[in-house]
């Protein structure tokens, strides 16, 4: 019997194997309930998993391998920017379609490409203001590993907290190498840095396996929540299965979900993930959902297009929009990025998160930051007839800033 | 008693000496210990010399000074006249310059045929650009067949270093000084582990050596051989010299008995 | 003791040994002589069991020892005085020469005082790095490394190689020594023939791996002999 | 026990309406309830705080909402702490940080008068930290009764600290206040100190100035022991990860690639004991790291001396090659711990003897970090003594100089061979059971560590042991004392260029062996 | 009497010739095959395939500069990836500047990731990347300096055996750091990518492709043929001698250190090259490339191959990467590293020499080479 091909393209070994792994268990978890649903226009789905390794080239092959020989439908699959950046040509060239599900910094929307992640207005953004409000936030450190998401993350912040009166001497930027994993004098740094009599707090973009020594140094200098909050972007409780929590109950995490978002919807999901996965301390988490919304949308599409024709279903994606776990529908927008809400959660002892704050309703992702020079003016829009990913609303064109 | 009345002291680097090889109280220590004890004494141009002594007297260590393999603590070596000054040279500049050497411990050039151990050692082009389009030429390889006739591995050529025997290993080791075709030849016990018969042969070969015009200093225990060289004969102890003359003076003198030859 | 018998030996395709035998009885020199590249290092390494044969049998007391590993021939008491020494260059003079301990039982574990006797030199250099030597004191070393072992069968690969004559009279004296105690059985390998003739009770004469003459003692005055390992 | 707080307000005893704020499950809300309940004196306040702060404090969901406190065998009462009748549906008070730091303050401000001394002194250091304004009459009522020199004290700070930073004090008491904060000297009162008012005269801002360049010079000072104490805590880090390979590499000279995966297997081994223990028998969890290092030695161990037994063993004389199997061993090792663990971090708790920190000085030490130098220094000397001292450190080093040699000496050398390997797996092992407590425990574990412990092993002089300590800890130093002028990467970079124009000065490392045998 | 050859040897021995002539074949057969057959034919060769196997390719000629500095001058680099991630970088700068307006932000200067990183003009060592005659110098200038400099004074100081192992695996780890660093202006961790054309041909078009692969080919048969020559002359000779006895060559007035640095820096451009040749067909170069396990994978693929046979460094690169390739797809794919790292044992046990070493190995031992030094010999001795 013909089947519908489902490429999922995330490391399994090496070092992002830590973070991918989930989200290929979640793709092929998906996979199964839509074929225990009947598959998608009469056919089965069946999953096609290859491991890039952690290896950016190896990525670029993998996906034309998807592609070209395995002749898939979809993707879904990438951590990393490097990784989706590595294989974007990939996915242009043979006019694939990628879902990608992992918050990232924004400044791109290509037409093969759906981010089913926040953009960092869906993300850093509201917990910075949150921060500011709720805790009197006016001292920031903003640590990250160095590399593009956390720069250009901190590029955003760091104009927004200044159009938001914080002067530059409040500001503290950091970067360490991936995997970094003696954090003894960052971590005295930013004592020192919140001991400057205003309220202080850290905004960490700190990537991977450098987040465990970096929360395990935290609770050795004795800096807590109530002292020094620190606000993650890149911790869920797929991290935190890893930490003994009890020092950093407090801290925070912005996403746009958790595992213990209190929704039906969730509750369920979470029931059947632990049956399917047969581990009933599963835990779930952002991406997680990200890639499940990205599969429902997609399966929505091709059924509105009534074929898994690329062209067909890019077009038709746009505007479909499925249920998030969090309670509302999730629609794709014409700038390929879905809207989201946003919810800020705080360490709680047992590794989950309690949601402090939720925004009211769903942002749409600004997948060009306006906080960047280089951006500020652009949009995509891949409706026709303008169909394109970086329109400039200025001169009016497609293509940029060009002149 | 060092055989050069005449050392300078310290520093000056005009002609200083006819000696073709000229060390002045040269002195090496390693970790306090006292290998080399205000060593003097000279070789002349085309002069051979046999070096005796006990087991660690430094004779070896001595021709680590001569060949920049080790840096002596204190003290002159020159060559060439005075003028040049060895301590300053490394070990590439000291073999440039015309001196060759045997190992006590055989070491050729393992993974190589003993052709090519030979091919490397012959005298030529050493520079590495140069030696990427090097033709061998007839006269060299003439010299390479003669070589190997005097040191009987013909029948051997084709075979790696390493597979050879350690009496063959020596042969080889004193085919490739030949062929390095050096001024000054220092050979640190060459015929270990060889037959008597072997001995005399390698005695005749060092004494034909010699007779061509260059120097040796050899450095061998076994008296017949040195008997069969019949040159000048300097016992080492302690790191200096304790004797000196032909070997039946030497092999006279009480000291040289009781340290070294026995009773 | 020690009985060797028609072994032949391999280097990947090159024939080292011939039918090779040999004999040593307690209190006895057996005596190895031969060209270079003869055989004769292959001949020891045989024995003590560094390079494997491919046909024949050693027997050791009695015992079939062909395919023993060489620690264990070693703990029955077979020591080796290797071509070149081999010393461990790292350890001291004294570490050395305890590593001669190996076969012994806890309370036998003593430097003999044979060894200093012959060699004088070990005992001022105790905490010398053994690599550091002359190339003659190595020699010693070596030798006294083995007779820590207490063997029963001392095998000895050009022992007077780079040895100062003094030393050498020392040597065979040692040897003389061990042979009248009459309760060891030592294997010569030597090329300098007047030392072997004084030493020999029995010998072997080789010539591309294979046995081409043998005898005892006496009969090396035999012009002979010379001959053939002149040539 | 009634803690009352003399606030000698008339409604000082009505809390019905902080009460009533509590069920309203709003984070400002409850602040102010807290703030509220604080300054009642109503003595039910203590129970309801400490209630919330445990997650004990609940309300009923249903109109009209009241609060109960969760009590073992029921709901109870807040005020009267009597039994009450099922109410419905109930959810607790929720807490966040700046809640957290209200209950923080309102205990500090309720316990100041508690008869218990050291309750005291947490109240005063509460205070001093939140710097709650309000809490200023309690303290001083406090501090009027207090006998206590040492509570005493802290009291007096607390209130000069709050003194500092209130408007409309008078400047002589101000700058007593600063004299006083500022002889504490430390980064606590930098911050007290920086929280003078804009609008306060010259002469407050001076004495503050004074007090802040002071202490600055006085904590620069210690910063830079703070730096070499973190450059020890590195190194012994370093060390504990090279030491092993000291003697998988650095003895036997195997290139060993795997020896980041036994370390790995020492960590995993750490958290299957701590699982057994919070399974089986948690009391004993204090003690679990204390268990987990004979363990952590014995298996790695015993993997080492499988792997030696089944590959490495046909590899001696030939290291390059041991370099492709460790490498292919270690995919293997990665991947069987993926298979069998997961590939995502697994949770090694610390005992609580490892946690917490405390200061010497201005130096902040983290109990951690010290149990690993004083750990890393065990093991040093330890392996030190079996490889000087005893038989099977002669054997180990006669049979890696020279195997064939050895063995003709009657020594066992497959044995020696087997335990050498075995002794420095299982010395990797122990290492971590060590960085289990500051790093993942997570598949790639291992992958972190192998450069930097080939660098240290390399720099301090191969085969010498003292080399690996000295380079552990030199490069640990170094690369803390960059650290703070370089920044975190271009540290590293440095210390790399550094480590390579140090090679070039000397060819074979800190500790070179030196002699014959080494050079020819 | 004639006992020395006196016959020139054969440049390519041979298995040289037949490594030679398979390269030809597909540098010709795999381009015509992709591009004059129709898809649906058993013949064809997908475009998908035409890349793999270039990369492969630039991965043999990693491999064989790698041999040539290991397998016959004993100089184990583990920072050989560095060399390959430099020449990348070089023809990455010169794609990156071929995108003109065509980046997402349309500046016709800037590349995109120094747009959005608010830089306003272009770093000083990015000029003349526009030009592909300047770029293709630095592919091998580039590589080739830092040889220099890096062997110039490690060789001088004599650093040798595992110590300069470590100070080069050192060097490629600074360098991974350097380039992860956003301020460096290399794209940080993302790399450069997104490349549009090469000189002026669609890098994404098949003929662009089967271009691409026929040069690795070609690049692969000279980097061959220019190893083998080297190895033969008498300065490989010394190399040799170097890796088994440095301190002789010395003696015998042989300046060591520059034979080392010209072997060193030589591997070092053809590293450059393979780097260059393998970006526009992989499409992405970033620091991971620096990082010290890539280079640690190179040693494992001549390992496999063979040490000190060249072909079997080629050979080696392509096996080991086609198992990679194999094993990391499929349902094997989370089983894979079971697979690769059973296989490196595996070789180690079994095939001690590598593949084509224990072929050799049993060849001469079937049919003993003439007791004649024609074959030059430089059968991979341990290092000790
Ligand atoms: N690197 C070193 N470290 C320590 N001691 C050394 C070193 N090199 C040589 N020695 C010592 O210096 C002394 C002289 O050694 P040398 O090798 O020169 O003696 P020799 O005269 O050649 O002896 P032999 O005749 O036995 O070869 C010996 O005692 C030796 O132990
Ligand atoms: N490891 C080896 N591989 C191959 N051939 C070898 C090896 N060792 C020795 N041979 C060869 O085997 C033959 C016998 O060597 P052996 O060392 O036993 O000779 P020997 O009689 O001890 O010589 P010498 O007196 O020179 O020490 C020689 O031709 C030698 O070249
Ligand atoms: N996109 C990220 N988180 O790399
Ligand atoms: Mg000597
Ligand atoms: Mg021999």
């Amino acid at each position: 019997q013909e089947t519908i091909k489902v490429g999922v393209l995330h490391s399994l070994s090496g070092t992002m194997a830590i973070s991918e792994t989930t989200l290929k268990d979640t793709v092929l978890f998906m996979v199964q309930e839509q074929n225990a649903k009947g598959g998608v226009l009469g056919k089965k789905l069946e999953a096609v998993v290859v491991d890039p390794a952690s290896n950016w080239p190896l990525f670029a092959e993998k996906a034309r391998e998807l592609l070209a020989k395995d002749k898939v439908a979809v993707v879904f699959g990438c951590w990393t920017s490097v990784s989706r950046k590595s294989v974007l040509p990939v996915f242009k060239e043979l006019n694939g379609l990628l879902f990608y599900p992992v918050q990232y910094e924004g400044e791109e929307s290509e037409r093969n490409v759906f981010y089913t992640g926040a953009a960092p207005n869906q993300q850093a953004i509201p917990a910075v203001d949150y921060l500011m409000e709720n805790e009197g936030v006016e001292r920031w450190v903003l640590a990250g590993t160095d590399y593009v998401y956390p720069r250009t993350t901190n590029k955003i912040l760091e104009a927004y907290l200044k159009s938001k009166g914080v002067k530059e001497e409040d500001i503290m930027i950091n970067y360490t190498p991936f995997g970094h994993s003696d954090w003894q004098t960052i971590v005295a740094d930013i004592k020192k840095f919140g001991s400057a009599g205003k309220k202080t707090a850290v905004v960490s973009t700190i990537n991977g396996d450098a987040n465990v020594p970096f929360y395990k140094e935290l609770g050795n200098q004795g800096i807590k929540a109530t002292d020094i909050p620190v606000v993650a972007f890149s911790v869920g409780e797929e991290e935190l299965a890893g930490i003994d929590t009890k020092p950093l109950v407090g801290h925070l995490a912005a996403w746009n979900y958790f595992q213990s978002v209190d929704t039906p919807e969730n509750k369920a999901f979470i029931e059947k993930w632990r049956a399917y996965t047969k581990n009933d301390k599963r835990v779930t988490n952002d991406p997680m959902e990200a890639t499940v919304i990205g599969f429902n949308m997609w399966v929505k599409a091709v059924e509105k297009a009534g074929t898994t024709d690329p062209d067909a279903v890019i077009d038709a994606l746009i505007g479909v929009a499925v249920p998030n776990l969090s309670g509302g529908f999730s629609a794709m927008m014409p700038n390929h990025h879905i809207t989201k809400p946003v919810l800020i959660g705080e360490i709680k002892d047992d590794g989950q998160f309690d949601i402090v704050e939720q925004t009211p309703g769903l942002i749409v992702a600004q997948e060009w930051s306006p906080y960047l020079e280089g951006s500020k003016d652009l949009i995509a829009d891949w409706r026709s007839p303008m169909s394109c990913g970086n329109f400039n609303v200025k001169t009016g064109k497609c293509g940029g800033a060009g002149q | 008693m060092p055989a050069a009345g005449t050392g300078p002291e310290g520093g000056s680097t005009e002609a200083l000496t006819e000696a073709l090889l000229y060390l002045d109280g040269v002195t090496v220590t390693f970790d306090g210990f006292r290998a080399l004890n205000a060593l003097s004494f000279t070789v002349d141009p085309g002069e051979m010399r046999a070096v005796i002594g006990p087991n660690g007297a430094g004779k070896t260590t001595m021709m680590d000074v001569i060949t920049g393999k080790t840096r002596p603590d204190k003290g002159d070596v020159f060559f060439n006249s005075g003028t040049t000054d060895l301590t300053k040279l490394d070990e590439t500049e000291i073999a440039t310059l015309g001196i060759g050497r045997k190992f006590q411990k055989p070491t050729v050039f393992e993974s190589h045929t003993v052709l090519d151990n030979l091919r490397l050692a012959l005298k030529g082009q050493r520079a590495a650009l140069a030696n990427i389009f090097r033709k061998e030429t007839a006269f060299e390889r003439e010299r390479i067949d003669e070589i190997f006739e005097t040191i009987k591995l013909t029948e051997h050529r084709g075979r790696l270093g390493g597979n050879l025997s350690h009496g063959q290993k020596q042969w080889l080791e004193i085919g490739m000084l030949l062929a390095q075709d050096p001024k000054l030849l220092l050979v640190d016990e060459p015929v270990a582990g060889m037959t008597d018969a072997e001995t005399a042969q390698t005695a005749e070969l060092l004494r034909e050596i010699n007779a061509n015009g260059h120097s040796v200093v050899v450095v061998e225990h076994d008296m017949t051989f040195v008997r069969d060289l019949g040159v000048r004969v300097m016992c080492l102890h302690e790191g200096s010299v304790l004797a000196e003359g032909t070997l039946d003076q030497v092999s006279a003198n009480e000291r040289v008995i009781e340290v070294y030859l026995g009773r | 003791m020690l009985e060797v018998h028609d072994i032949n030996l391999f280097y990947g395709a090159a024939q080292a040994l011939r039918g090779v035998s040999l004999k040593a009885e307690a209190g006895k020199v057996t005596c190895v002589l031969g060209r270079n590249g003869v055989g004769k290092t292959s001949l020891m390494r045989a024995i003590v069991g560094q390079a494997p044969v491919a046909k024949g049998s050693i027997r050791f007391e009695g015992q079939d020892i062909t395919t023993m590993a060489p620690s264990e021939r070693a703990r029955r008491g077979i020591a080796f005085v290797p071509q070149g020494r081999e010393i461990f260059p790292l350890l001291t003079v004294a570490e050395n020469l305890q590593t001669g301990f190996a076969p012994l039982k806890r309370a036998d574990r003593s430097i003999p005082d044979d060894v200093f006797s012959l060699f004088p030199v070990l005992d001022s250099m105790m905490r010398r790095r053994g690599g550091d030597l002359s190339g003659g004191q190595q020699q010693q070393l070596a030798i006294g490394r083995a007779l820590t072992m207490r063997p029963k069968v001392l095998v000895l690969d050009e022992p007077t190689e780079g040895i100062q004559p003094s030393i050498i009279k020392d040597i065979g004296n040692a040897i003389r020594y061990l042979r009248s105690k009459g309760d060891m059985a030592i294997v010569l390998v030597e090329q300098y023939f007047d030392f072997a003739k004084e030493l020999a009770d029995h010998f072997i004469v080789m010539e591309r791996g294979a046995v081409v003459m043998s005898g005892d003692g006496a009969a090396l005055e035999d012009p002979d002999v010379r001959n053939r390992i002149a040539v | 026990m009634a803690t009352l707080f003399h606030a000698g307000r008339a409604s000082a005893q009505d809390i019905s309406e902080p009460l009533a704020q509590l069920t309203q499950d709003n984070y400002g809300a409850t602040e102010s309830a807290l703030g509220a309940l604080a300054l009642s004196g109503n003595p039910a306040a203590t129970g309801i705080v400490s209630a919330l702060a445990g997650g004990k404090l609940v309300y009923s969901t249903s109109l009209p909402r009241h609060l109960f406190i969760q009590g073992d065998k029921g709901l109870l009462d807040p005020v009267s702490l009597e039994p009450v009748a099922d109410p419905g549906p109930v959810k607790p008070v929720r807490v966040n940080n700046r809640v957290r730091r209200a209950i923080e303050a309102a205990n500090g401000a309720m316990s100041l008068t508690s008869p218990d001394a050291a309750k005291r002194l947490d109240a005063a250091a509460a205070v001093l930290r939140s710097r709650d304004e309000a809490a200023l009459p309690a303290l001083e009522t406090a501090l009027a009764k207090e006998a206590e020199p040492r509570v005493k004290s802290a009291m007096t700070l607390a209130r000069s600290a709050i003194i500092i930073g209130k408007e409309g004090v008078p400047p002589e008491m101000r700058i007593k206040a600063i004299e006083l904060v500022g002889a504490e000297g430390n980064q606590d009162a930098l911050a007290v100190l920086r929280s003078v008012p804009n609008d306060a005269i010259p002469e407050v801002k001076e004495a503050a100035a004074k007090e802040i360049a002071g202490i600055e010079r006085n904590l620069a000072m210690w910063g830079v022991a703070q730096n070499v104490w973190y450059g020890l805590s590195l190194g012994s880090v370093l060390l504990l990860a090279a030491i092993g390979l000291a003697i998988t590499f650095g003895v036997m000279g195997v290139i060993n690639m795997a020896h980041g995966e036994m370390v790995m297997l020492g960590a995993y081994t750490t958290f299957v004991v701590q699982e057994a223990i919070r399974t089986y028998n948690p009391a004993l969890f204090d003690v679990s790291l204390i268990i987990a290092i004979p363990l952590a030695f014995l298996f790695t161990g015993l993997i080492g001396v499988i792997i030696e037994r089944t590959v490495i063993r046909f590899l001696y004389g030939r290291p390059l090659e041991t370099l492709l199997a460790t490498w292919g061993i270690s995919l293997i090792l990665q991947q069987a711990i993926r298979t069998i663990f997961g590939p995502t971090n697994r949770e090694v708790g610390a005992p609580s003897w490892m946690s917490g920190n405390f200061e010497i000085g201005q130096l902040a030490i983290t109990s951690g970090r010290l149990w690993i130098i004083v750990f890393a220094m065990l093991v040093f000397v330890a392996l030190l003594a079996v490889l000087r001292l005893t038989r099977i450190g002669l054997e180990m080093r006669a049979v890696t100089q020279n195997r064939r040699m050895a063995a003709s000496m009657g020594i066992r050398t497959n044995w020696v061979d087997a335990m050498t390997f075995g002794l420095g797996s299982g010395i990797a092992g122990m290492a971590g059971v060590a960085l289990s407590q500051i790093d993942n425990v997570s598949p790639n574990l291992g992958q972190g560590y192998i450069i930097d412990s080939f660098l240290v092993v390399v720099f301090g002089g191969v085969g010498n042991l003292w080399g690996t300590l000295v380079g552990a800890m030199s490069l640990g130093i170094a690369n803390k004392l960059l650290e703070p002028y370089a920044g975190a990467v271009l540290g590293k970079i440095a210390l790399l260029v550094i480590v390579i124009l140090f090679i070039q000065k000397r060819p074979r490392g800190l500790f070179a062996l030196k002699g014959r045998s080494i050079e020819a | 009497m004639n006992t020395t050859d006196t016959r020139p040897p054969a440049l390519l021995g041979t298995s040289g010739l037949i490594f030679v002539g398979i390269l030809v074949a597909a540098a010709i057969l795999v381009p015509v095959l992709n591009l004059l057959t129709s898809p649906d034919t058993a013949l064809h060769v997908p475009t998908y395939v035409v890349s793999l196997l270039g990369k492969y390719l630039c991965y043999a000629l990693l491999a064989l500069s790698v041999d040539l500095i290991w397998g016959y001058v004993g100089i184990l680099s583990l920072g050989q990836g560095a060399f390959f991630a430099l020449g990348g970088y070089a023809m990455g700068m010169y794609l990156m500047r071929q995108i003109g307006t065509r980046g997402v932000y349309g500046d016709p200067v800037l590349p995109d990731f120094m747009v959005f990183l608010n830089w306003k003009e272009l770093p000083w060592f990015w000029y003349g990347f526009d030009m592909f005659p300047f770029a293709a110098v630095m592919v091998v200038l580039a590589p080739g300096a830092l040889a220099l400099v890096f062997g110039w004074f490690a060789f001088r100081s004599r650093v040798t055996g595992v110590y300069l192992s470590i100070i080069t695996q050192a060097m490629t780890f600074a360098l991974l750091l350097a380039f992860f660093r956003n301020d460096m202006g290399f794209g940080g961790n993302n790399g450069l990518t997104d490349f549009k054309d090469i000189l002026g041909f669609n890098i994404q078009a098949d003929g662009t492709r089967a271009a691409l692969f026929a040069l690795s080919a070609l690049a692969l048969i000279l980097g061959y043929v220019l190893c083998r020559f080297l190895v033969r002359s008498h300065f490989g000779k010394v190399l040799i001698a170097i890796r088994d006895a440095e301190t002789r060559v010395r003696f015998t007035g042989y300046r060591a250190e520059n034979y080392k640095l010209v072997a060193f820096v030589a591997s070092a451009m053809l590293a450059g090259v393979a780097g260059a040749l393998y970006v526009p067909q992989v499409g992405i170069i970033n620091p991971s490339e620096f990082s010290p396990a890539n280079s640690i994978e190179i040693i494992v693929w001549v390992a496999v191959g063979g040490r000190g046979t060249l072909v079997g460094a080629a050979l080696g690169a392509v096996l080991v990467n086609y198992a990679k390739t194999y094993f990391t797809s499929g349902i094997l794919a989370p089983y894979w590293l079971f697979m690769l790292g059973g296989l490196f044992v595996a070789v180690t046990l079994f095939l001690p020499k590598g593949i084509i070493g224990t072929f050799y190995e049993w060849r001469d031992r079937r049919n003993p080479p003439p007791d004649e030094a024609g074959e030059p010999i430089a059968e991979p001795r341990p290092a000790e």
